[in-house]
């Protein structure tokens, strides 16, 4: 794209270069990496919380990590990505350091959208990140149109590469108009997004086979519009990877959109406030029973790639991380009161409003 | 009691079971005071199942509304109660759901549409607006449209731009439409019985910041009428015009201001369409000024539709000019204290109420 | 429903008994005699129009007639019938006198909508017609609703019966999140709604192919969301007969949604002020070639049900009312000024307007 | 010709390609007379292909744009020029193509988006809404989003009630976007070539009714700098404000009351978001009587907003009441009498001035 982010700023980033159908072992702990940082990071993003230094709506992403890290897996660094509400696990997996995701919670200058965005919007541009979005499916005419912007680029600017777009919903999502809309265009245009159904089996107190109809067939959905498609066991992230990782270079190469149904499960309420009268205990201990970070863990113990020490350590190493990232977003400064007025107009002129001045502001951390 | 009905139509000949309820004058309604406290939501139920008991054809659809028991628990115990078919669960289907229902409607059915959240009926603007408030003209009188919008609307406590819409700036615009905007348990309960009754679409406004709210809801039955507004404290000095929940802002600030000896009327306005102009004039006719508090952006706004009607109606009683006090216009921030300063907030009208009088 | 439309005024329809599967020859005449008055209105209408009698948007049904008649043929006087904006074919064959549809179009106060809809907005109480609706797709959903009202008086009030209602939308609104939204709530709740794609071909100046995926196998939408679905060859309507009409009664008897493919084409342009330059006139002869009527009129006539000179009189029969139409329209009176601010509200309460006093005004012809 | 910049901005670090171009004061513009005369649908599609021509991220799309050359031929022989890439006809998406010409603008790219009436923008409401607006504040600043939607708006000639919205009334509420609408070819060039170019997004509103009206639009370049009014005829009793199709209407009424011998002021705002008060003060100051004349429903309608601001701004220099003109507020009717009443036709404003005189 013509205006295009700064590289990475994460130099950990394991696919700087695109990554190879079978994984490393830098690549498979790295994941473990990942997944577990999301954990712990939720792990107090809770606590947080639940201390009042988190307001509004707060979707936690514990137990469907190996979705967001599993797919970012396999995407190149400045392939975008655009993704819902539940977004702190794609943000993290993505590159966002801890500090600026977690200061965006405490609504601090520091975060990735300067505390004005919160936890649904989590946005990074040098990343390639687009956001966090509130308006469930929203982001999913948007995921065409970051393919359609790579491919204009390539095809008319003659400046870009191949790329494809990632975006993601949940499965309550799939009842939105603009899902249609999103894959007929898609369809219709070769565009290179791939939609990922995070598919937890609940849209909010609502069970799948309650809220969208034919719900044990969900590539049929995609079938009507010619979208190839794959269904993904997504609590094995080595496995969903050897099936992701074609496919989705498979739409690179032929610049056509895919859906893939991955399936997984959330460990938390829909939000914080949440009395999940609608599962059972069970139910969800069942799930904790297939961890999907339990299982990579074991995994690579079995491949002799990490041992009960290293696990340990790289456990220690995480909750310092997020434990500074903590510390640094209740230390770093609120907005100052005349932030309300910035980021507004891009191009301020006077008269825009009858009570109020648009200016600049300060920069963005990320940027 | 007497009963003294307050409004004289008759019902258009589009519309099944026409009566309306009898409607009683504020001072023959059942007294605002005593202790049978109820929150904002209880008192919302209430209206909702007294009236499902009294007619089968109403119904309430929305998400979450049946066995999560409402979002924000608004609806809970009323699948119990009522069952399946007729407290419905919705996918996130808004454009959908609210045509369904829209087209029950026609049919003579009373559908209460729940949006879990007014931002997001964004998605369902071309049912609600093209066609609810429509119909009856666009079928040259053979359909009407006995249908209630409601939801949360404005902010709800940090939550960000795309969720903390006050869409009455915007959809207010629209002839064919009714408009409600309660402040309080007592007066939530009685409109929105009445918008239920309503043989034209009403959107009903509600606040998740008031849902806690507490107040006495008196065991008997009431209607509120469309069009009356209330004035919930007497003055001399301004005359604050509000609606929704910055009328309580308005209180606290009124409070304050009464501490340095400056007493404000209060006027709740409770309906936006019908608006009770009649009820602001007379105010007006005694402060000689008026402060429009408006939870909305400025830019056309009901704050600014107000000041044009006094501007209209009641010009050369006004001793300056006609102000507004609305919430910054910017999009909603998260962070706390942003969102804080962005609201018409107390503060902010106390303010503006000395400013005046300067 | 609990505000039923009074029993259809329309003594001739052939229709009010459940109609048969094997159609009788009173049936298949009338419905020559349908598609020929539809044909007919449609040639006057254009006139009009050209003569700046009618204005707006016109969208003519020639071409199109087996779709409404021979779908309406499958239906009870009191199914509920909602479509588009091309929908005078429609109102005619559901038994909209031909007066209040050419005089709604005239603007007069004899129209359906007593002036106030125009071409887009025929609507009919006593023929339990819901619209005639502008925005591509917005009946979709209502079509839902009509089914779900059904359902409601059936199970809640204990008063109705198993009923169908008729959606009716083209190719293009295939492409709305309206549609899409309507089919997932029409399966997942069991309504008996039956979608009629009345697939044209064309979404204005646009070929199907070139604005929805997948366009060759338009089933598998509907396969997607579970709904059964049947393709039909439109351009015959005792073919379409016998294979709509079990269609639809199982639809009724199982209270599912369904979904037509119906096959068709229509002769004139989108609307009255298209060039067509997207089409040839040699494919819009090829169409003409395989008419619905002189198809039928060749087959009742191969039948013995009618013959050349019955054919004749029923064409002068049909131009004879449409004439009288035409006549009636001209000469009926416009509304009066005041009838601006009629049935804007059916409870006109006083401030609803700044500038406005709205009233009851007169009674809808139609009731 | 020297050249003045007449907007002193900064541009913002989220946008790429910050140059904006040099804006003209009025009396520098090349000339509004002459004879190279074109209607406004010409005007509009030079403006679009004058800068496609210059910057390769621009491009077009919607429903009939391309092969169809436009539903109402304002993109005629676009395709030609710039190939199916550039100029992209859509399904009926408008919630799928708005949403992804959305996110194709936060990547830098500079997309114009026609609808084919702004009545059909409903089903994209929300993403124009919650998305386009307010994109650069969620991101904090990250992601801006230069884009344009542009098409007809207002009755369009007996299209009855779906498809005769003006949407100004009701989207100029939120804050984040622009919004100009342009009365005549000369400015709807010069105003859509500076949308184009604005970083922001721009609604951009055209009517039907106009786009066949012709005028002299130079050939050498200009861009009209947003919140300019202009000030199209002067006078002395009442200043008329009013902007998009009812200008003309307001230039006849001038002529008719020209000939009883009342000169009025014609204001033709040309943007709306930002609106040009002060213009409107310096002429309030003269006249002293202020009429404005939407096509807009009335409530919470731009004229609201416009006498809002002017009781805000140079209250002390009214008259009498600051009065509106607005469509009547009904759903736009078919019949071709009742369309006309319905519209502020020069008749209204002729009576409404010599009322405010009497
Ligand atoms: C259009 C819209 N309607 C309703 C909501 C409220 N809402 C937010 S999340 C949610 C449930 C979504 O579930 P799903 O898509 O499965 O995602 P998950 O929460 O499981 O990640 C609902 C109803 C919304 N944000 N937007
Ligand atoms: C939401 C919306 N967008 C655009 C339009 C303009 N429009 C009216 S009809 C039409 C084409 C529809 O074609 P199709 O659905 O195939 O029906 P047909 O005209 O062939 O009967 C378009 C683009 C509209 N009325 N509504
Ligand atoms: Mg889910
Ligand atoms: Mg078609």
């Amino acid at each position: 794209m013509t205006q295009a982010p700064a590289t990475s700023t994460n130099p950990a980033k394991a696919d700087s270069q695109p990554a190879p159908t079978k994984p490393s072992k830098e690549m498979m702990l790295k994941w473990l990496y990942d997944m577990q940082l999301i954990r712990e990071f939720e792990n107090r993003t809770q606590q947080a919380y639940q201390q009042a230094k988190i307001g509004g709506f707060c979707h936690i992403y514990s137990g469907q990590e190996a979705c967001a890290v599993g797919t970012i897996a396999c995407t190149n660094d400045d392939d975008p990505v655009v993704t819902a509400y539940r977004d702190h696990g794609h943000a993290l997996a993505r590159g966002m350091s801890a500090e600026a995701c977690m200061a965006e919670m405490f609504g601090k200058v520091t975060g990735c959208a300067k505390g004005k965005g919160g936890s649904m919007h989590m946005f990074d541009k040098p990343n390639w990140l687009f956001g966090g979005h509130g308006i469930v499916s929203a982001q999913t005419p948007m995921g065409a149109g970051f393919a359609f912007a790579s491919k204009y680029e390539l095809e008319v600017l003659g400046t870009g590469k191949k790329k494809i777009a990632l975006c993601y919903l949940g499965d309550g999502a799939l009842d939105q108009g603009a899902f249609h809309e999103a894959q007929n265009l898609a369809s219709l245009w070769d565009l290179p997004v791939i939609y990922i159904l995070e598919n937890n089996g609940y849209s909010m107190g609502t069970a799948i086979n309650r809220h969208t109809a034919n719900s044990e067939n969900l590539e049929d959905r995609a079938k009507g519009y010619g979208i190839k498609s794959i269904t993904i066991d997504g609590l094995d992230i080595l496995h969903a990877y050897s099936e992701l990782k074609p496919f989705f270079d498979d739409c690179r190469d032929k610049q056509r959109p895919g859906f893939v149904n991955f399936k997984t499960y959330r460990y938390q309420g829909h939000s914080m406030s949440d009395p999940q009268k609608y599962r059972t205990k069970d139910e969800v201990d069942q799930f904790k029973d297939q961890d999907s970070i339990a299982k990579l863990c074991s995994d690579l113990m079995g491949m002799g790639h990490i041992d009960e020490a290293g696990w340990k350590s790289m456990q220690k190493e995480i909750r310092n991380t997020v434990l500074d990232a903590v510390e640094a977003a209740e230390n770093a400064a609120v907005p100052e009161p005349g932030e309300l007025y910035t980021d507004v107009y891009a191009n301020p002129e006077k008269n825009l409003s009858p009570t109020a001045t648009y200016t600049h502001g300060t920069k963005n951390p990320l940027m | 009691m007497t009963t003294m009905p307050m409004i004289e139509t008759d019902i258009h000949p589009a519309v099944d079971n026409p009566a309306l309820p009898v409607f009683l004058s504020e001072d023959q309604l059942p007294s605002r005071e005593g202790d049978r406290i109820v929150q904002f939501r209880e008192a919302l139920r209430e209206a909702m199942s007294e009236e499902m008991r009294k007619d089968k054809r109403v119904f309430l659809l929305g998400e979450e509304v049946a066995q999560y028991n409402g979002a924000y628990k608004i609806s809970q115990g009323m699948l119990d109660e009522f069952g399946p078919k007729r407290i419905i669960d919705t996918p996130i289907s808004e454009n959908g759901f609210a045509g369904m229902a829209i087209a029950a409607a026609m049919t003579g059915l009373r559908p209460i549409v729940e949006f879990m959240s007014w931002s997001f009926s964004f998605v369902a603007a071309d049912p609600i607006l093209n066609n609810a408030p429509k119909m009856l003209y666009m079928s040259g009188g053979q359909f009407g449209c006995p249908i209630v919008f409601r939801g949360n609307d404005g902010a709800g406590g940090q939550l960000a731009s795309t969720h903390s819409w006050c869409v009455e700036a915007l959809y207010a615009n629209v002839p064919g439409l009714k408009m409600a905007i309660p402040s309080n348990p007592y007066d939530a309960k009685g409109l929105l019985k009445t918008a239920i009754n309503d043989p034209d679409p009403v959107f009903f406004m509600e606040s998740e910041r008031m849902l806690g709210d507490k107040a006495h809801v008196p065991e008997e039955e009431y209607y509120i009428p469309f069009g009356r507004a209330r004035l919930a404290r007497e003055g001399d000095a301004v005359t604050l015009v509000s609606f929704g929940r910055p009328v309580n802002f308005c209180l606290e600030a009124a409070e304050t201001l009464a501490a340095e000896g400056i007493e404000v009327d209060v006027l709740d306005m409770r309906t936006i369409r019908p608006l009770d102009i009649e009820s602001i004039i007379e105010r007006v006719k005694v402060t000689n000024k008026v402060l429009v508090v408006d939870q909305s952006w400025p830019f056309a706004s009901i704050a600014s539709e107000v000041i044009t009607q006094i501007c209209e109606r009641c010009f050369d009683w006004l001793d300056m000019a006609p102000a507004r006090l609305n919430t910054e216009d910017v999009p909603t921030p998260y962070a706390k204290g942003l969102e804080y300063d962005y609201l018409p907030n107390p503060e902010r009208i106390v303010d503006a109420v000395r400013d005046m009088l300067n």
